[in-house]
């Protein structure tokens, strides 16, 4: 049983330090105010023998919170382990800040995707700006230098009032600080849905690269040696629900409730880049963590828990912005733009050194000791006294329950096919223009314009090609290309395949800039975790991806998982975001999408079925979801990338580019105009124009052959057996279908790229 | 025509870079004692008819749903006569 | 004997490792100088080059403009050595009067990149020699401060004098990165000083000296040979 | 310890694209009858020590030289004791 409430919670300006916590084990604490449950609480008194001090009760709050302690999701996740494909290239697998990817030549590669979603909504510009900087931060601890960012994104309908706010103040976000950090936007996605109203997702991906041997890990060793915090100073910001406690325990004369919002300060986490990458390169590191969510909370407990002794931390001497802050509010705090390092004390001075080069505060506010637990002082008096395991590593497992939803079968039986078709080529014409015009097929080209692609003088490929692609070094050139990919429509009709669609495609992508694909990183952005339809979503898709990386060969390496997006009762489509690393040796290999020789060979590899279900089609003609999402066959598309990748290295293609939302179609508008050069198609004998144009079966893609390489092409296409079909040819400046209709570029382009300007420009 | 002055200011317990970037650089050019700077955006608007209470009311309601964002900013509103032509 | 060209890095500088890039492609030695330091290290001639420093707060380089490098490379470049700033060099220069006039926030209030159509206007400058005079290049763009603006007086005499180096190209259409990107007035993407030796632009020739790389062409190149020919003809 | 403003505005003459966004934004809005909108910035300087006239000297350079770019932007410097919270 809880003791009720038979002593006086401690008085204001009283600290509520371990001792006193011991002396008054009945004292009242704002537990359930801070997100526990009553179990919770009653096992954290169980594992301190005591009730804890203010200070612990909002670290474990926060740290046992869905966000940080992945307790609704844990029981799925790991399967990626479990079923982890046998990887050679995998040298940090999930549970480090980021999972490492060898790729050849002594290089490693780092990559993660997360998400901002809710902060993005409250204020889009800062929202999705720390979102950028967070995962920077996460990429940077690994060891490596971030080298590039990408950003899939989810709005609400396009022509909605509100997203006519958020959608530019994210978008300016995004750039604004990715921008001033010197990191090329390579990619990202960008969707629009009336589901993601009030619940925009921002998902921000960075990807890093180091040597082998500068791989660095968040734990703290070593008894004696230092623990550093050092970036920006601690203020007050992102503790909105720990400021219950505060206002408990200290005095009311500070803002009844600290803002949940941060502020970033990109000019500040460049010099932390740069500052640690010059730590690093001076080998004066033991161990190294970001400070994200939960802040020091999190940091301090995380080393600890990882390493093999304890910590002592004495948090008065942590740099504030705000000398006003309670402790826990210090240990709560999310201010962006710091870092911890664990550092052997012989290399502290050197350390300092390069803090001050670079006008960043270094402050040193512990040690790590021999012992087995996290303590935190406060000018001398012990406010904290855990396991540090307890905190990071050990917090609640929910086995949620879960349970199919009453209306999936009537959904899945709503079959698009029933769906009234173009009758003539007139109305097929009328129907392609209007897909390429509507808001999830247009150009991108006003919200990517605003991030800088160019910088680092090393991208290869960036959007609106199939994957981003950097080039890592100068003289071998070795590449890496990455694509992310998610089609939440796809996933609400059916979990499983949906996630499989999503990894599918991004490695098809991968694949079609000539790129082999190697790991897998992913963003489960889903409803409440509390509706048992949710919750089955939830493992259906965690199913579906890691049985299909399996298949692939590509692990998943970490990622992220939010929760709770939904309004009242509605949530959003599931939507798993798939995010695939790729190598190329030499990246003057790389198969851009744009169709840019007249006379060259259009085929189009794989079969196209009669696939209409969740279709870009079934949603822009008759604003239609239903049946069942286009079939996965992962032999295929293992099949397609290989093809793809030896095409590319042995240049037999000079364009490729995927077939995905919008079908051949879509593809063909994509490639036609970013070249500037039309084509003439025939459609193949026995196919329904209508169905070669718009279906969206998976496993295709499109390439142009010079007509010098058609024969070697085709036969290593018949020798392996993947199907490829003569569909056209590159030519003049419309997209002609014979016998169906003719569309000139021009026009294509005015309703292409004018689209999104007009909506929110 | 009268002139309205909005300016909006971070909260103070938000982080302001620029203003620290600005403060950290006055001692290098020369400029000491200056303990804090804050920086923040002002707004002239030019308001056509009366301004009566009815009209204040209105632009305190634009300051506060549009010109500022109050989960990160506050902002205050007067009514300004003064000359601004200045150096 | 080849030149010494130094790039500067002030914190919040992006495009340094890039320009030293630039200046080996066209057979040029890249000296790294650190703000802080007064010290030329015997350098022929200066880039200042893009990216945020001191975050662009206040004002695009109104900061850096203070550091302890900038005494030196104003003292020098006064005395005769060339110096080119590019996007925010362009704009340190300009914050300290060796350029004259400002850079704005953009017209449409947005950060821009793409591949940008210049027109040279002044090919007799230090640092464009080896472009013809009317020629078109095109090279990347990339700034959300890049309005250039000064008085009527101060641009008739950029006119007059023939100092404004750089236009941006308006003859064709804008997918081929024809028109003025930012409201820039009378089209002005870079200029220079009398004596031909100090230029500032705000697209980024240092992007495009690659075949491979970003937009693919290599039309920034000739910025660095100009420099290198010119100072090994010395 | 003193607090002294300095408003920052873009000259009269210089096109202030923000200004006008936001001018164009208000009707949309459903704020009508704002004829103009210009946007500046303004800097709060916490001043240590006392606001003498040197100070005010002092202060009055830093904002010529340094806050304010005079090509393009006017500024004004004002001793300030109001409370600024609101909303
Ligand atoms: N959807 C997911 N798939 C795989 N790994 C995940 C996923 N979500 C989280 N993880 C992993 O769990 C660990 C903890 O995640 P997180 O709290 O987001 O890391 P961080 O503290 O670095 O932000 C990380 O290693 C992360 O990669
Ligand atoms: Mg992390």
């Amino acid at each position: 049983m809880l003791p009720s409430s038979g002593e006086r919670p401690p008085s204001p300006r009283t600290l509520d330090t371990v001792k006193h916590a011991t002396e008054t084990p009945g004292a009242d604490q704002p537990w359930a105010e801070l997100g526990l449950k009553e179990d919770e609480y009653a096992r954290i008194r169980e594992i301190l023998g005591r009730r804890p001090t203010g200070a612990e009760l909002a670290m474990y709050s926060v740290m046992w919170s869905e966000h940080c302690s992945y307790k609704s999701s844990k029981v799925h996740l790991k399967q990626f382990g479990e079923k982890a494909p046998e990887n050679d290239a995998l040298l940090v697998g999930i549970g480090e800040n980021a999972g490492v990817v060898d790729v050849g030549q002594g290089y490693a590669v780092t990559f993660k995707v997360e998400s901002h979603n809710h902060p993005s909504y409250i204020e889009p510009y800062q929202g999705a700006a720390t979102g950028v900087g967070g995962i920077v931060r996460d990429i940077l601890a690994m060891g490596a230098r971030p080298v590039a960012v990408m950003d899939p994104l989810r709005f609400g309908a396009a022509d909605h009032p509100d997203t006519k706010r958020v959608l530019p103040g994210v978008v300016a976000g995004i750039g604004g600080y990715g921008n001033c950090l010197g990191l090329p936007n390579i990619g990202g996605e960008v969707v629009f849905d009336p589901c993601y109203q009030g619940n925009p997702l921002v998902n921000a991906l960075c990807v890093g690269v180091m040597k082998h041997e500068d791989i660095h890990l968040a734990k703290a060793s070593g008894a004696g040696n230092k623990v550093i915090l050092y970036g920006a100073r601690t203020g007050g910001d992102g503790i909105g629900g720990v400021s219950v406690l505060a206002s408990e325990t200290f005095d009311d004369t500070k803002p009844a409730k600290r803002p949940a919002v941060q502020v970033g300060d990109p000019f500040q986490e460049k010099l932390l880049i740069e500052c640690t990458l010059e730590i690093f390169r001076e080998r004066l590191v033991a161990g190294i963590q970001d400070l994200g969510g939960a802040g020091l909370s999190c940091a301090t407990s995380e080393l600890a828990s990882a390493g093999s002794g304890g910590m002592r931390v004495e948090l008065d001497t942590v740099p504030l912005r705000d000398s006003s802050l309670s402790p826990e509010e210090i240990l709560m705090s999310e201010s962006q733009e710091r870092m911890c390092a664990i550092v052997e004390p012989d290399k502290v001075d050197r350390f300092l050194e390069i803090c001050e080069k670079w006008d960043v505060i270094a402050t040193v506010i512990g040690e790590v000791t021999d012992g087995s637990r996290l303590e935190i002082f406060w000018h001398g008096e012990q406010i904290v006294d855990v396991p540090p395991r307890s905190v990071a590593h050990e917090g609640p497992t929910y086995h949620r329950p879960y349970a199919r939803p009453e209306w999936q079968d009537a959904l899945q039986a709503d079959d698009a096919a029933k769906l009234p078709r173009p009758a003539d080529g007139d109305e097929l014409r009328a129907q392609v223009l209007r897909l390429a015009g509507s808001p999830n097929q247009a150009s991108k080209a006003w919200i990517t314009d605003q991030y800088d692609r160019f910088v680092q003088g090393n991208t290869v490929l960036a959007q609106p090609e199939d994957s981003g692609m950097v080039r890592i070094d100068e003289e071998t050139n070795l590449g890496v290309a990455v694509a992310t990919d998610g089609n939440g429509r796809y996933t609400k009709l059916d979990p499983y395949t949906g996630a499989q669609l999503a990894l599918a495609e991004a490695y098809r992508n991968v694949a079609a800039t000539g790129a082999k694909p190697l790991a897998v990183s992913d963003c489960l952005n889903f409803g409440s975790p509390e509706d048992p339809a949710v919750m089955w979503q939830f493992a259906e898709a965690t199913r579906g991806l890691a049985d299909a990386c399996q298949v692939l060969g590509t692990p998943v390496t970490g990622g992220n998982v939010s929760l709770y997006n939904q309004t009242g009762e509605a949530a959003i489509h599931p939507t798993p975001v798939v995010a695939v690393l790729g190598v190329i040796d030499d990246v003057t290999r790389r198969t851009p999408m744009a169709f840019a020789e007249e006379g060259q060979l259009v085929y189009l590899l794989g079969d196209t079925r009669e696939e209409l279900g969740g279709s870009a089609w079934s949603q822009v003609v008759h604003d239609h979801l239903g049946g069942l999402p286009p079939k996965v066959d992962l032999e295929r598309e293992r099949l397609l990338a290989e093809i793809l990748i030896s095409a590319s290295r042995d240049g037999m293609i000079d364009a490729a580019h995927d077939l995905s939302d919008g079908g051949l179609v879509q593809a063909l508008v994509e490639s036609c105009l970013r070249g500037g050069k039309g084509a003439r198609l025939v459609v193949p004998d026995g196919l329904d124009p209508f169905v070669f144009l718009f279906s969206e079966s998976a496993g295709r893609a499109i390439v142009a052959v010079p007509r010098s390489e058609e024969l070697r092409f085709t036969d290593m296409c018949g020798a392996r057996g993947l199907p490829a079909t003569r569909i056209g040819v590159v030519d003049g400046d419309a997209l002609v279908v014979q016998g169906q209709f003719a569309l000139p570029l021009e026009e294509l382009r005015t309703a292409h790229e004018g689209t999104i300007p007009g909506l929110v420009g | 025509m009268a002139r309205v002055v909005v300016d909006v200011m971070l909260k103070p317990e938000i982080l302001d870079p620029q203003g620290q970037a600005v403060q950290r650089a006055l001692p290098r050019l020369g400029f000491e004692g200056i303990a804090d700077v804050r920086q923040g955006k002002r707004f002239e608007l030019e308001v056509e008819g009366p301004l009566d209470e009815a009209a204040l009311a209105r632009i305190h309601e634009m300051a506060g749903t549009f010109l500022a964002n109050t989960v990160i900013e506050d902002f205050t509103v007067r009514v300004d006569d003064a000359v601004r032509a200045e150096s | 004997m080849t030149a010494r060209v130094g790039v500067v890095t002030f914190p919040g500088t992006l495009d340094d490792r890039d320009t030293q890039r630039a200046v080996r492609a066209a057979g040029a030695e890249a000296v790294p100088l650190w703000h802080r330091d007064k010290d030329l290290h015997q350098v022929d001639a200066v880039v200042l080059p893009g990216g945020f420093s001191y975050g662009d707060y206040l004002r695009a380089g109104a900061i850096s403009r203070f550091s302890p490098v900038m005494e030196t490379v104003l003292e020098q470049a006064r005395a005769g050595m060339p110096v080119l700033g590019i996007c925010n060099g362009f704009q340190v220069l300009t914050e300290t009067h060796l350029l004259p006039g400002a850079m704005l926030r953009n017209n449409h209030l947005h950060f821009l990149c793409r591949d940008q159509k210049l027109r040279v206007e002044n090919a007799a400058t230090a640092w464009t020699a080896d472009y013809a005079e009317g020629q078109e290049i095109s090279i990347p763009l990339k700034n959300i401060d890049g309005r250039y603006v000064a008085d009527e007086r101060t641009l008739d005499m950029l006119e007059a004098e023939g100092r404004v180096a750089f236009r941006y190209a308006t003859g064709g259409p804008a997918a081929e990165g024809y028109g003025n990107p930012n409201g820039s007035l009378r089209d002005i993407a870079g200029i220079t000083n009398e004596a031909g030796n100090v230029v500032g632009l705000m697209p980024h020739p240092e992007h495009a000296v690659e075949p491979l790389i970003g937009t693919g062409r290599t039309d920034g190149l000739g910025f660095f040979t100009s420099i290198l020919k010119k100072l090994v003809n010395v």
